[in-house]
């Protein structure tokens, strides 16, 4: 599967950032105009380059593919290794779609320091990409870290109010799980060394390592300190309002789009499979916290006063689902909750970007402040509503799939105590999104200050329709986002469900033939003898 | 005691007793022009432990360049006149204490301590005259250190140039 | 032919687009024609598909076209695809042929709106849903249909969204909704884990095979799938959003509120009667469900003053007579009243959209009156419509409902079913004292409207009238498409005989044992005789009431207050919920949000750094700023470091 | 005759001295002279270890001390120019804005 060819995936990763050094040396500051277009230029060819890795990419096989394989410090057994496999790549693309849309949508909310913004802006995105890519643990802990200084310096430096007390604590709660991550990743790098006396830090190697119960247990908890705080999993959810709240537009679409997938984007890639024992042992504790986070998520959005506070609390509620589908260890389950992923990044980037242009407008964020501004911006109110109904879980839209392929992945494990509360999560999302959406949206516009409301320009309705597209993309034919990640997602579960059966107990969670049905289709042998 | 003893010796009390008094003036001068004779005995020693080069470097760099830029600043900035009254820092009981403790340590372990010989004999470039075995040593083993060390160099200048420069408009003192 | 199926739906879907994309652009003219055309397209691709499906043998009508695969995952797969069989072809007709009606009145009626083009794209995009639900082959595709009308509900009822009460009234109607759907999702959860699929021929084959009456999970998930429909059909508990969905125009009241969406539950629970027929526990609480909601909101509908309300009651109270149908394993019975309830509830709310506009938006029937002098049409079309309700012979009402009754009185399962029929008559006699309380209000009597409006009144356009009268002329001889009594003339059981096969089961032997009782025929005669004989005690007691001693109200609502404001409040229902769920719900999340986030987890994190601070500030003492110092200690560690070079 | 342990003593005086000197003056000038005898007796330390191991390195490495130590010097020098300017003080006692 090495590819000899022109190395693609670090040429996504890295275009952003070489993007970046070259306008940060030879573009001086003052040129505003020019440092927009040129962010946005980087950012445009770098979504097109991830695109071109789809051809390249081959949808039914579940290995990872388009390696690059160098070595780095070959001592200590650090690779630079890069590779995909389709969840990576639909997270990817998911990043470079959000990328763009994030810079065109700071053109006009960002008039300070703008050379420094779009460049913390780049810097992010390559961080990000990298961590998808990444099958070097060392490699994923450096771009995870790389990722995390621009995302504070955007919340201190161009956030609102609070802005310095919401950086600090986003670094401080996220540089907390990551010390705590690393130590997980050392544990194994330990225990895989001591059982086989090399030393390395390969993903794949230590994907093929079944660790020892008693070690596992340890890191995986390890790992999911680390993970949950950036989920975030109830009860480490505190710092997400409020960097929320703070951060800028562009800021918060990439906060909610793709940073919180880097939690839900590790446990798939790293606890589950690496660690299936104590995976399993972990699921009843993982599902009442996910459980915990979409009720609590969505009754505390609410009674916020705030949309974006409100938006935030919601993403609680959103990932809990996600965490609940990871952990119901189905093909449905994980399925959907990959996919939920992706629509969570879509509908909350979206509802992210709609309150950036009220917030623009009307430099206020309460809900309070409008009502009734259906009839003053009608195109306005369309797009909102298209993406409120997204985040409820209407048929016909992305959240949907999402949230049923979730619950039925639930109901398939046996859950059902839990899928039935998970459901009921449904209802709270129409009560607290359409609470929201009646209070700023319908009413008398009694406001004087929203009676000339300007309606969306051609610029925000070019950051908006993509994510409206999509959306309506995926909630009418999910088939390619589903086939894309199908065989990865059969291999992580059948790695679980041969833990279970070397367990001793029986295979609770899938039907066997349905594993089988689904690996002859794809070519891939399960792992684990 | 022969020559080589005799000479190590008055060295050695010199370099002892220029340094104490470099360290001991009031007078920044006075330090400075200690310094000097401090470091041409310094040049000495490796004379004798036959490193020819660097005893030159050694009396021209150090001695002939750095130490005049030190009288040159101490000059301009006509330091004599500026009296701190007290020379001492008020942590001198404790510090005598560390420093003397910490020499004796290193005193102790280096005459105790038995460095072993080399293995292999003598190497080849030795025989060269010390200048080419430097040199050889520079510009083969040590060429991409010596390449960073005159980029050092440059920043050095740089950020001099860059520190003690006034801002335009600024007022001189 | 029966391929024209697909171009059903698809008509609406690009009437949709249309509208969305150059909508604004378009004269109020064009809007109607595009929106109207395409709802008439529909109705003529349906007429085309369900001849196909007549042209084929008895048995085997049925046809399925699969477009395009949906959601596939695993070994679960979903695709798009349409059913199409009697059931789903008596759907298709009822919502494409009263929606074909209503859309043209609509232009009518809307035709001073300035969300003209709006308003028809919501309504296409509701018809678009509500086709997507009948003809969905499998459950999800019914939920995609189910969610969509409840979306369209949802815009359409805040279609005036200016007004506080009309957002409320959709967000509640939502709202509502969704709980119904939360039981909705869970029971289609269940079927797919134990059918592994949501397609609606494998689920019913293998249902037979996998369980017997009465299994634990049969029951589940028919209380699970029957409280969906309990949401979107409006039966108690969940009625409390049908009312105020009143807010809405009144064309949607008759669209949406009154002939389709929400008779999606009864058309559900008929389209799963096979599952059903394996729960006869659950069977039976939907018929105590449907019964129950028949006879409160009857007794609700007796007292209210606004003429929509009333209808809207009406609507929650027939749409029990229908479950009550259902629940007695008369499902043709249901479809039957489905479709005439389709005519003349559309009818009835139509003719209470004409007299609104005519008397420009007044609803309250204590301001009406002696309508029937300027508004010839009108009344006489709204008679029919209540004439049809009320029950009288042989307008269409009188048909379904007393099939019902037959088949309640019939169903013989003990004393306790007796009192279900003792239910549906009571509540037949309070329908018809309603409805012509209704009549007498609004075109007998003096008229007791504004001067200035009085001047005014006038007979609605033809758009408006024409529809009524279609309408009129459907209500009234609807019922024939279900004459009792003789079963061979009987249409809708012939064609719908064959959807229910399980059911037909059920009811032949129910029929055998009431045979074996009392004689068939006499029966059915005996009970046809009660029915007339109610309505028409209904209507004269209205009559009396109403028309000729007027104090005799007065006397009535001042001697049982406590029962009159017990119904015109609506049996508290409303305030109920809100003190019991909604409000200690909020107050908890309020709390969750205050306390327990900000004291709590915050609380912790920052206390941890409030220590953390503390220690600093005692430790900081050692940072004095002198260099000098630091070098020290940098010494007296090198020193102590060597210490350990000694050993 | 004079052996390896000779020179290292003589550096483990001068670098003492050298100590003394930075951590109890208290004029900058002459810390940063201290500083220098301390890299000094470094360097004699170095060349004394060349000559007992027979190796270039030693010298090689004394000859890139006095690099940074010319380096040193510079930037040290140009620190104490613009601190005098600023501050009209060498004394480093009241140098200690960095305090808590």
């Amino acid at each position: 599967m090495e590819s000899l060819n022109f190395p693609i995936l670090s040429a996504v990763v890295y275009l952003p950032a070489i993007g970046a050094l070259l306008m940060a040396i030879f573009v001086p500051g003052r040129r505003v105009d020019a440092i927009r277009r040129i962010a946005l230029g980087v950012a445009l060819a770098d979504f097109f380059l991830s695109l071109a890795i789809l051809p390249r990419f081959r949808m039914d096989v579940a290995d990872f593919q388009l390696m690059e394989r160098a070595d780095w410090i070959p001592s200590l057994g650090i690779q630079y290794l890069m590779g995909t496999d389709g969840i990576s790549l639909l997270l990817v693309l998911l990043t470079t779609v959000l990328g763009v849309l994030a810079i065109l949508s700071s053109f006009s909310a960002i008039t300070e320091r703008v050379k420094e913004y779009m460049i913390a802006l780049l810097i992010l995105q390559t961080g990000m990409l990298g961590v998808f890519f990444a099958l070097d643990i060392v490699l994923f802990y450096v771009f995870w870290e790389v990722m995390l200084i621009p995302m504070a310096l955007l919340i201190g430096i161009w956030g609102g109010a609070r802005r310095v007390y919401a950086a600090v604590k986003f670094f401080l709660f996220t540089l907390v799980g990551s010390l705590f991550m690393l130590i997980g990743f050392l544990v194994l790098y330990f225990s895989f060394h001591r059982a086989t006396g090399i030393y390395t830090f390969d993903l794949i190697r230590l994907l093929d390592f079944s660790f020892p119960v008693g070690v596992q247990v340890w890191a995986f908890w390890a790992l999911f300190l680390g993970f949950a705080i950036k989920v975030p999993l109830f009860p480490f959810h505190t710092w997400l309002p409020d960097a929320h709240v703070e951060a800028p537009t562009a800021g918060s679409v990439i906060l909610a789009g793709v940073l919180l997938k880097m939690g839900t984007y590790g446990f798939i890639r790293f606890s589950l499979p690496m660690l299936p024992e104590a995976s399993l042992q972990a699921i009843p504790a993982i599902a009442v916290l996910s459980i915990v986070g979409i009720i609590y998520g969505a009754l505390v959005a609410w009674v916020q006063p705030d949309v974006k506070k409100l938006v935030a609390y919601s993403s609680v509620s959103h990932l809990g689902f996600v965490m609940l589908g990871l952990f119901t260890v189905t093909i449905q389950g994980v399925q959907g909750g990959v996919l939920q992923m992706i629509n969570h990044g879509l509908s909350t980037g979206a509802l992210f970007l709609l309150v950036g242009i009220l917030y623009e407008r009307r430099h206020t964020r309460m809900i309070e402040a409008f009502g009734g501004l259906a009839a003053q911006v009608p195109l306005f109110t369309a797009v909102f509503g298209i993406v409120t109904f997204s985040s409820i879980g209407l048929p016909g839209l992305n959240g949907f799939i999402g949230e049923f392929l979730i619950l039925l992945g639930s109901y398939k494990a046996r859950m059902w105590v839990f899928g039935a509360l998970a459901a009921s999560g449904v209802i709270l999302g129409a009560v607290y999104m359409l609470s929201m959406f009646q209070r700023v949206m319908y009413g008398t516009l009694d406001k004087e200050e929203n009676r000339n409301l300007p309606d969306l320009n051609v610029r925000e309705m070019l950051t908006l329709v993509p994510i409206v597209i999509l959306i309506f993309w995926i909630g009418i034919y999910p088939k390619p986002f589903l086939k894309m990640v199908e065989p990865s997602v059969i291999k992580v579960v059948s790695r679980l469900e041969n833990a279970r059966v070397n367990a001793g107990s029986t295979p609770l969670v899938l039907a066997p033939d349905e594993v089988k049905v689904a690996l002859d289709k794809h070519g891939a042998a399960p792992d684990g003898e | 005691m022969g020559l080589q003893s005799f000479l190590f010796y008055y060295f050695a009390i010199v370099i002892i007793a220029t340094a104490a008094l470099t360290v001991s003036r009031r007078n920044p001068i006075h330090s400075v022009m200690f310094l000097v004779p401090c470091f041409i005995h310094t040049a000495g020693l490796f004379l004798l432990l036959g490193a020819e080069f660097l005893a030159a470097i050694q009396v021209l760099v150090y001695t002939g360049a750095i130490m005049v830029l030190y009288l040159f600043v101490v000059f301009l900035l006509d330091l004599p006149s500026f009296r701190i009254k007290k020379i001492t820092h008020q942590q001198t009981p404790l510090a005598v204490l560390a420093g003397l403790v910490l020499v004796v340590q290193i005193i102790v372990l280096t005459v105790v301590a038995v460095f072993p010989r080399p293995a292999a004999e003598v190497k080849a470039p030795y025989f060269l005259g010390n200048t080419e075995a430097v040199g050889a040593s520079l510009y083969t083993t040590f060429l991409f250190p010596f390449e960073l060390a005159s980029l050092v160099l440059l920043v050095a200048i740089f950020g001099a140039v860059v520190l003690a420069r006034r801002e335009r408009g600024e007022e001189l003192p | 032919m029966t391929d024209a199926v697909a171009l059903v739906p698809l008509f609406p879907l690009l009437a949709v687009l249309v509208n969305l994309f150059i909508g604004k652009r378009l004269s109020k003219k064009a809007v109607g024609i595009l929106a109207c055309g395409a709802v008439g397209a529909s109705l003529g691709a349906s007429v085309l598909a369900v001849a196909g499906l007549m042209a084929m043998e008895v048995g085997h009508r049925s046809v399925e076209v699969i477009l395009f695969p949906w959601i596939v995952s695993g070994g679960f797969q979903v695709p798009i695809g349409f059913l199409l069989d009697p059931l789903s072809a008596v759907m298709i007709l009822v919502v494409t042929g009263v929606g074909f009606l209503i859309h043209v009145y609509s232009t009518g009626y809307m035709h001073e709106d300035a969300g003209f083009a709006r308003y028809f794209l919501f309504l296409n995009l509701f018809v678009f849903a509500m086709l997507l639900l009948v003809l969905g082959n499998s459950y999800l595709l019914l939920f995609i249909g189910w969610e969509g009308v409840g979306l369209c509900s949802y815009l359409l009822i805040g279609f005036w969204f200016t007004k506080d009460s009309a957002s409320d009234a959709g967000k509640k109607a939502f709202i509502v909704n969704r709980v119904g759907d939360f039981g909705f999702i869970l029971g289609m959860l269940l079927i797919v884990y134990h059918f592994g699929t949501l397609h609606y021929g494998q689920v019913f084959a293998r249902a037979p095979e996998l369980f017997h009456a009465g299994d634990l999970p049969m029951v589940l998930i028919t209380a699970l799938l029957f409280v969906g429909a309990m949401g979107k059909s409006a039966q108690l508990p969940l009625h409390v959003w049908l009312p105020d969905a009143m807010e809405g125009p009144t064309p949607v009241s008759a669209l949406i509120h009154a002939a389709t969406m929400v008779t999606a539950g009864v058309y559900m629970v008929c389209r799963s009667s096979a599952l059903y027929e394996l729960a006869p526990v659950i069977l039976s609480l939907v018929a105590v469900i449907g019964c129950l909601t028949a006879f409160f909101a009857g007794t609700i509908a007796l007292v209210q003053n606004d003429i929509k309300r009333v209808l809207a009651y009406s609507t929650v109270s027939q749409l029990g007579y229908m479950f009550l149908a259902a629940g007695v394993g008369a499902y043709v019975a249901a479809i039957f009243h489905l479709v005439t309830h389709a005519f003349f509830k559309a009818l009835l709310f139509l003719g209470s959209g004409s007299v609104i506009h005519a008397l420009h938006e007044e609803q309250d029937i204590r301001k009406m009156g002696g309508l029937k002098k300027y508004m010839p049409t009108t009344h006489r079309t709204f008679v029919i419509g209540s004439l049809a309700i009320a029950g009288i012979p042989p307008l269409a009402g009188f048909m379904s409902k007393d099939e019902i009754l037959y088949e309640v009185f019939n169903a013989g399962k003990g004393t306790g079913w007796v009192l279900l029929w003792i239910g549906g008559i009571v509540t037949a006699l309070m329908t018809a004292f309603y409805m012509f309380r209704l009549v007498y209000l609004t075109f007998y009597g003096e008229s007791r409207m504004d001067e200035e409006v009085e001047k005014h009144v006038h007979e609605s356009p033809p758009p408006i009238t024409v529809p009524l009268t279609i309408l009129a002329v459907l209500s009234a001889v609807g019922g024939f498409l279900g004459i009792p009594v003789i079963k061979k003339w009987n249409i809708m059981h012939n064609w719908l005989g064959e959807a229910f096969h399980a059911a037909a089961e059920h009811t032949t032997e129910a029929a055998t044992h009431a045979a074996s009782a009392v004689s068939h025929l006499t029966v059915e005669l005996g009970l046809m005789t009660v029915s007339v004989v109610v309505a028409v005690s209904g209507i004269l007691i209205a009559r009396t009431i109403i028309l000729r001693r007027p104090a005799l109200a007065e006397k009535m609502r001042n001697d049982y207050s406590f029962l009159y404001s017990l119904f015109l409040n609506k049996w508290w229902v409303d305030e109920l919920y809100d003190l019991t769920i909604v409000n200690p719900l909020k107050r908890f999340a309020d709390m969750c949000w205050s306390v327990f986030d900000v004291k709590g987890i915050d609380g912790t994190v920052n206390g941890t750094a409030k220590v953390a601070n503390v220690s600093g500030g005692v430790l900081r003492k050692l940072q004095t700023g002198f260099v000098q110092n630091y070098a020290l200690g940098i010494v007296i560690g090198l020193a102590l470091m060597l210490v350990l070079a000694f050993f | 005759m004079i052996t390896l342990t000779h020179y290292l003593v003589l550096g483990a005086i001068v670098f003492l001295i050298g100590i003394m000197g930075v951590l109890l003056r208290r004029n900058v000038i002459i810390i940063l002279l201290s500083i220098e005898l301390m890299l000094n007796a470094v360097n004699i330390n170095m060349v004394a270890f060349s000559d007992y191991l027979q190796n270039m390195s030693g010298q090689v490495f004394v000859f890139f001390i006095m690099t940074v130590a010319a380096a040193e010097a510079a930037i040290g020098l140009a620190i104490v120019v613009v601190l005098f300017r600023n501050r009209e003080t060498i004394d480093v006692d009241r140098i200690n804005v960095m305090r808590w």
